[in-house]
């Protein structure tokens, strides 16, 4: 069992209130679910969708093919009626839409009609769509009742009612209209509960998971990990971390400002964590330009700082609501000088989750600027997932405080050590001072400028910290077969889509993921040496959401290993899961032979990308062929 | 006890007969006199001649970039608001570089001092114009003289309704050591700008020329009308108001952020890592 | 003939000009000449030194080994006494230096008491000390007097007489005084002139060269180039080009800006661009970081804007005044978003103007942003060269002007074209309007969401411009053998250092430079198979002014290929040619076997450095082994 | 001719009901009186709802960054300065993102004209508090309301000087019309605030507020007094003063810069490489 969902409309029409209650609602009756979201840079009008996929067993992408279209205008029907699946179904108001279509696969159900009739309230018409949805379904309402007396819970009774007799006309319609429907639904373990006789319910049996998005992930793991402070300036997608942090603001010890500008908020980031306490700042890719310098201090001043940074399509201003994957060699290398950093590419909510941790752990360990890089796709998307533990985040206070500090004869912010890690003091808990400085300083912080302390400072800070941090970083993780003649390889949000591609493509093939999260310091392969694996492997293939395939070119320069084949897509939209597999053609039996490193040529990420094989596995669900969005072969900015 | 050699730091690299080291002598003796201790205060600087002042005493330090002082100075106050933090900048750095920061910072108002050591030029980079640089001025980048109005960092702050606004000249030790006090006892964000004369690159605005020119307000002014204030602000020319020009008393920052209005400083309040485990249940 | 004369005292004593006027001196007496310098960031007092070297024959770098130190201050014999070479003298005056030194090769000038006798006036003091220095050279002061002349040729005439008495009074006082001066000047083809009987004079004989520094000669270039604006903010060591240019104004169609800020200047030198006009902006790494932005826009709007950047050691603020090569990477990888960029790392004052030029011609050309890289040590060392020709810099207005616009029916500022470069007009010189965005957008250059469009957008911006600007690139210079078993490599301002070791080591060693002064797009084979030679070698070694060896990284990114040995200098000063030298040891010899890329470790730039084998070519001048400045071997970052 | 419809562009994609529409209707109408045909104007805006404008116009454009509208719009000035520029910007981007700019860009002086469609909100991001959101406003970034002092881009600008200063109302179109032709007019830097409701985040600042508060400055009120206008300026609450409300006419920076004043625009100026052959002699 495994359907899709997707509601389309106008930015402005509520569609990602009724994808949302019915995300929530799959999560809660047990399934798996995936979402993903797509909208346009306006506040009213326009085209957006939001895409509810749930299925009985583990998911991590969006489908091309949609089995159910929620269309809340025209231009909705005009786009996506080809994407419908064999069995697939239109669902619209004629009267909002404003035309009334012929054809077996397109239900006129009027939602602005029977909210009016069920609740007297024209603005259940929402609610209503998400009855007619589970009526299609043949799923019953109980669920639904629980989430709506949750969400209004602050409101009356009353509200939940009519929210409710709103969605149980709207089930009733459709199940009395759509002689098409043809989903079977069923809750995961409830039958098989019932027939023990139990009077089992869904919340009873569904096994509990939670549904959570890229965004809040980074959240609860900034805040499981004491971030004490968060400065940003509003830019999309990173404003949803920020809008997180400041509602937890009012529960938990947690200063959030909203900077005049994107320079403002790293150097008060850095501020804050030089008077002691754990401290965020988040930004897009073009916000981040205004950190750089900010980033240097932080390097210079041996501040740790952590760095959320949502990706999306540039250069400049771009595509501010889209995704894309093109910053991070810019990250990598941003900013005057060199100094040690962290760089986090969580692949899915959980990842976020555990890597926002270590992303704290590490800087402030090592008293360095550590990264999170998302993008507009992993910040929207929901994933159902198990309980995350607060307790697998490392939690430890790296600093000297009022006690630590009491014992101390002597204090030097930038002493020489073994590490190269200095004690870090918090200033104004004892009579040591606690000096920094961005130009270059001696051990006590203040300035200098002469050679020998110039050179024990860039070993302390850089060369004897680097290898340190490398030794904690953990290798990629290798999914599929063990010994694979194909590999995947991504980073980042292209974590999920790859994850499945290569789980469908396993089923007759050897293959599988080599999927990078923890990116810099490049992970060693003393406890895995996954470059053996691709060395093994008689393809290698490259999937990043760029046009220059910025981590293939990043393996290369770490480990000398070069692809032979690189997939990217620089459109502005994720990878659904059959454009992935379109792309990858079959796997094993395409691609050129394996190029050496020793004869790819100058001035080239790797060899030139390779036309996917014709067609795709021919599985369920209809593939169909994507339209190409990849650039051609030579490209290596 | 607050003492005059606590406050010794390194050998100031100024020119000799730089503003800037009467205003450093000025400061420590306000230090003394306020019985302060060096690790009570945090001194942010930027980068300039003026942002070397740290390193010429002691205290805390935060000696940042050039034009940063105010976000990283504010941000150490929200995170610690028991530490006295003072933010030091030159006249390019807070008035150029770090303009956007002071529009800020003065609508913010935490409880900061910000001093401005004012030269009227920029030092440390040889000599360039700043905006507060007198029209004409010629240099080598403005060989044909500096052909802006000069900004009027006084009037900007009354019109940024600053909560305390004041100019002080680094000829007039006794008056300054008094504003730099009244800035640093006053409640919310204190400016104050510093005339210092540049031996080397301002032939323009000498010591001389800044002596002739100040004057104190007498207790005709009133701080607290504001029209008055701009009034005052405007004069700069023949005469050169000094003292405090403007002051509004009103809620500083610290005081209205719930989570750390009247509790201890965010730094010293308790973590740990379960506090949050009822905001994961939300996403069940 | 090869001499080193170093002046040394506190900012403020004026030894620039002393330093300035004997450079200017050798290289019209008709000397190959080469000067660098030393200081601090501040305005009096502390130590600096200028460091003028002459020869008779070719060179390019400054040697540790000092003649002549003019000891301006008690520091500067401290400092550096130890490097006289074995016939080297101090000369100081004892009452300015308050100081009486003992040993015969501190020779004491009272050059204030001669300024006051001769002069009139202590300021002339300085003046007393050149005269001394030639004194002690045992050359004429008619080249000085035509110099001085020169200098003050505003003032009266009275004035160049002072000092010309004073330089005569000094002068005499150290020929009659310098018992052990053992120096033999002769001026090139002077000798020879004077026998052939004619009344020959300096001037007469000596080859007309130029005497120039990195700073002048990157001004000279943008003008040479046309260019009409520039916007700057201050920063060391990139104001030298704002005053140049600065200066340059009252003379030229130029106007020069000096912006609020780093963010204002390029966002200004882009608006000036827009507009139709060259422009240009300057700054250091630090400064830049405040660009970032702004380069992305110039990326997206194909808005032509050269950027000089001069890189100092940092992180942050750093040494202000000193020089390192630390920010490629950054550069290279700098902004959000992927798009085209040139960039130019000229090795010496010739490449600089010649590379400016170029920079320029492809930023026009091809609509991109073109950088063009420098350091303190490049942008204060002086070189004499001969002429450089204001024709060989490609001057060509690609723009569409009022002639052309008038003739088109149709104007699309972003049309579609096969070169990817879409004609680009000067707004109001006609009725066809010039829209640009830094939104996405379509060939008219408004804000569009949609995929296709972003995907040709990607194709024209970025793919289809990269190849053909990477077929402007030249290769990199190999001098020295043709076939050499060691190979240095190195880039930007490290070129005359590399290419004087290269012709010393040379001498006895199959030995080759290979010098990259044309970056990005990274140089293809085509032109020169550079790879082969390295290919060939039985040494290769990368020499860089950073810690972490950030060419070689890149080379592997591009090529493949792997050093053998780094050579890292990382305290903020340049290289001297002993110190290469010496860390070069025995060339072919030393260094590990060569590691094969496939055998590079991940996480590393490339293999550990390796200790440079024992002592340098034993050379006249007295090679003295320099401290170890450099990092050891895991660094990567 | 200069006609409405020659000013037709995309289809604006703002919300019904926005003050944007408003503004965008008024500023084709100024054109055409004005008589002024599209390529004669360049437009320069940065990033947010307001910086959106010149798509559904049709200009000479250039859609910048944000917060970077006024160094692109002078810096185009500089290089042509027979090309009339008019910056349009949002408070977030003008007073925000870009105050420092806004601060040189009045003591530089050019003739240019700047524009901020001034709803006191971040449109675009939805809904964050701008510097002129008015304290107290609860948004999803600001929780507890916002608990800064909002700017008061009027005082500000009166402080710093600035040649022409002006408010208008987006309701008010034919008050606006004239501003906008005034500003448009002015010799030197000409700054117009317009507040705009923003019908979807600004629930506060609504249309009806600004109806009730808007009233145009009398005859009585002299823009040529500093002062007056200072105290003009600080009224922002139960009364909103419109029009004129300062105006200081001294030399622009394109008639003091040698290189263009009185010349052809620089774009026009001649080039030939051997311009600079003396140049290099000099290094002989
Ligand atoms: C981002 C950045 N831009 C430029 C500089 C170079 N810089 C250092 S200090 C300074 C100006 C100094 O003037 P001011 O702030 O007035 O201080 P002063 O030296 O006069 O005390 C400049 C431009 C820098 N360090 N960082
Ligand atoms: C450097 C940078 N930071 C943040 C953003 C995101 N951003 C776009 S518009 C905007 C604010 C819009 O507010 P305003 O300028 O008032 O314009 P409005 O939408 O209200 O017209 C922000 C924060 C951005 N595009 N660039
Ligand atoms: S240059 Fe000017 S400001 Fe700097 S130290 Fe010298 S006198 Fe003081
Ligand atoms: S969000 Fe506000 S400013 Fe933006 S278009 Fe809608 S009403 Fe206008
Ligand atoms: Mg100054
Ligand atoms: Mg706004």
């Amino acid at each position: 069992m495994d359907y899709t969902i997707k509601i389309g409309g106008q930015a402005g029409q509520g569609l990602q209130t009724i994808g949302a209650v019915l995300a929530k609602l799959f999560a809660r009756s047990g399934f798996h679910v995936f979402t993903h979201q797509d909208y346009m840079s306006r506040i009213r009008g326009g085209h957006n969708f939001y895409q509810v996929r749930f299925a009985d067993h583990e998911i991590s992408a969006s489908r091309k093919a949609v089995d159910i279209l929620v269309a809340l205008d025209k231009n909705t029907v005009a786009e996506h009626l080809g994407e419908l699946s064999p069995f697939g179904l239109v669902v619209y108001d004629s009267e909002t839409v404003r035309e009334k279509y012929d054809g077996e696969n397109l239900l006129d159900i009027p939602f602005r009609q029977i909210a009016m009739d069920a609740a007297g309230n024209r603005i259940m018409e929402n609610t209503v769509a998400v009855g007619a949805v589970l009526g299609m379904l043949g799923m019953d309402l109980e669920t639904l009742d629980e989430l709506l007396a949750e969400t209004f819970a602050r409101k009356s009774r009353e509200v939940v009612d009519q929210n409710l007799a709103a969605a149980k006309a709207g089930a009733d319609f459709a199940r009395a209209n759509c002689g098409q429907c043809n989903f079977s639904v069923n809750i995961p373990g409830l039958a098989a509960a019932q027939e023990k006789g139990a009077a089992a319910d869904v919340s009873a049996v569904a096994p509990r998971r939670m549904l959570m998005d890229g965004t809040s992930a980074v959240g609860l793991g900034a805040l499981a990990s004491g971030c004490r402070f968060y400065a940003a300036y509003p830019m999309t997608p990173s404003t949803g971390v920020m809008n997180f942090m400041a509602a937890q603001s009012g529960r938990h010890s947690l200063v959030v400002e909203q900077a005049e500008d994107e320079i403002a908020a790293i150097n008060m980031a850095i501020g804050a964590s030089y008077a002691g306490v754990r401290s965020m700042t988040g930004t897009a890719g073009g916000g981040f330009a205004l950190m750089v310098e900010g980033l240097s201090l932080a390097g210079m001043t041996e501040t740790p700082v952590v760095i959320f940074v949502g990706q999306r399509p540039a250069p400049a201003t771009g595509f501010p609501t889209r995704t894309e994957q093109a910053d991070l060699l810019y990250i990598l290398h941003a900013a005057h000088g060199e100094f040690p950093r962290v760089i986090m590419a969580p692949g899915n909510p959980e990842q976020a989750y555990y890597l926002t941790g270590k992303a704290f752990d590490l800087a402030e360990k090592y008293q360095v600027p550590a990264f999170i890089i998302s993008d507009q796709y992993l910040a929207d998307t929901e994933w159902t997932l198990d309980a995350l533990d607060p307790s697998k985040i490392n939690y430890q206070d790296y600093r000297l405080r009022a006690g630590d500090l009491a014992k101390l004869a002597d204090y030097r912010r930038h002493a020489y050590t073994d590490t190269g890690v200095s004690p870090l003091a918090e200033p104004g808990a004892s009579h040591h001072l606690v000096v920094t400085d961005s130009d270059e300083h001696d051990q006590d912080g203040h300035l200098v400028e002469d050679a020998e302390t110039r050179v024990r400072m860039v070993e302390k800070r850089l060369l004897k910290k680097l290898p340190l941090i490398r030794d904690q970083i953990s290798p990629p993780l290798l999914h599929g077969d063990e010994n694979p003649e194909t590999v995947i390889v991504g980073w980042g949000s292209t974590y999920g889509v790859i994850k499945e591609a290569v789980d469908r493509l396993g089923e007759k093939h050897s293959i599988a993921m080599l999927h990078f999260s923890e990116i810099y310091p490049f992970p060693g392969t003393g406890k895995f040496d996954y470059l053996e694996v691709l060395r093994q492997a008689k393809l290698t293939v490259c999937v990043e959401n760029n046009a220059t395939s910025q981590f293939a070119r990043l393996m290369r320069a770490e480990t000398g290993f070069v692809f032979n084949k690189l997939v990217n897509k620089f459109d502005g939209r994720p990878y659904l899961l059959e454009e992935l597999l379109d792309e990858l053609g079959e796997p094993g039996m395409g691609g050129p032979g394996k190029t050496s490193p020793e004869k790819g040529g100058p001035g080239m990420g790797g060899p030139g990308k390779t036309s996917p094989e014709k067609g795709g596995p021919d599985k369920p669900g209809g593939f169909g062929r994507s339209p190409k969005h990849d650039g051609s072969g030579e490209h290596d900015v | 006890m607050s003492e005059l050699e606590n406050f010794r730091g390194q050998n100031p690299a100024w020119c000799p007969g730089c503003g800037n080291l009467q205003i450093l002598r000025t400061f420590k003796m306000a230090m003394v006199e306020m019985g302060l201790e060096p690790h009570e205060l945090t001194i942010v600087s930027g980068i300039g001649q003026a942002g070397k002042f740290p390193h010429y005493t002691r205290c805390n330090t935060f000696n940042g970039l050039h034009g940063r002082t105010l976000p990283v100075a504010q941000a150490i106050r929200l995170a610690n608001h028991e530490m006295r933090v003072l933010a030091v900048a030159g006249d390019g750095d807070c008035y150029g570089e770090g303009g956007n920061h002071f529009l800020s910072a003065m609508r913010r108002n935490l409880n900061i001092t910000l001093f401005v050591h004012d030269n009227q030029v920029y030092g440390l980079t040889k000599g360039q114009a700043s905006p507060t640089t007198d029209e004409g001025m010629i240099t080598g980048t403005q060989p044909f003289g500096v052909l802006y109005e000069p900004l009027n960092p006084i009037a900007l702050a009354v019109a940024m309704d600053a909560s305390f606004v004041a100019r002080g000249f680094s000829g007039d030790q006794d008056q300054l050591r008094g504003l730099m006090q009244s800035a640093l006892e006053h409640k919310g964000f204190a400016f104050l700008d510093i005339l210092q004369p540049c031996v080397t690159y301002n032939k323009v605005n000498t010591f001389q020329w800044y002596r002739e020119r100040c004057y104190p307000v007498g207790p005709e002014h009133d701080p607290g009308d504001r029209v008055a204030a701009f009034r005052r602000a405007l004069e700069f020319g023949e005469r050169i108001p000094t003292g405090v020009i403007y002051r509004s008393e009103r809620q500083t920052l610290e005081e209205r952020i719930p989570v750390i209005a009247n509790r201890e400083p965010l730094v010293q309040q308790p973590f740990s890592p379960e506090d949050m485990a009822g905001e994961l249940q939300k996403f069940f």
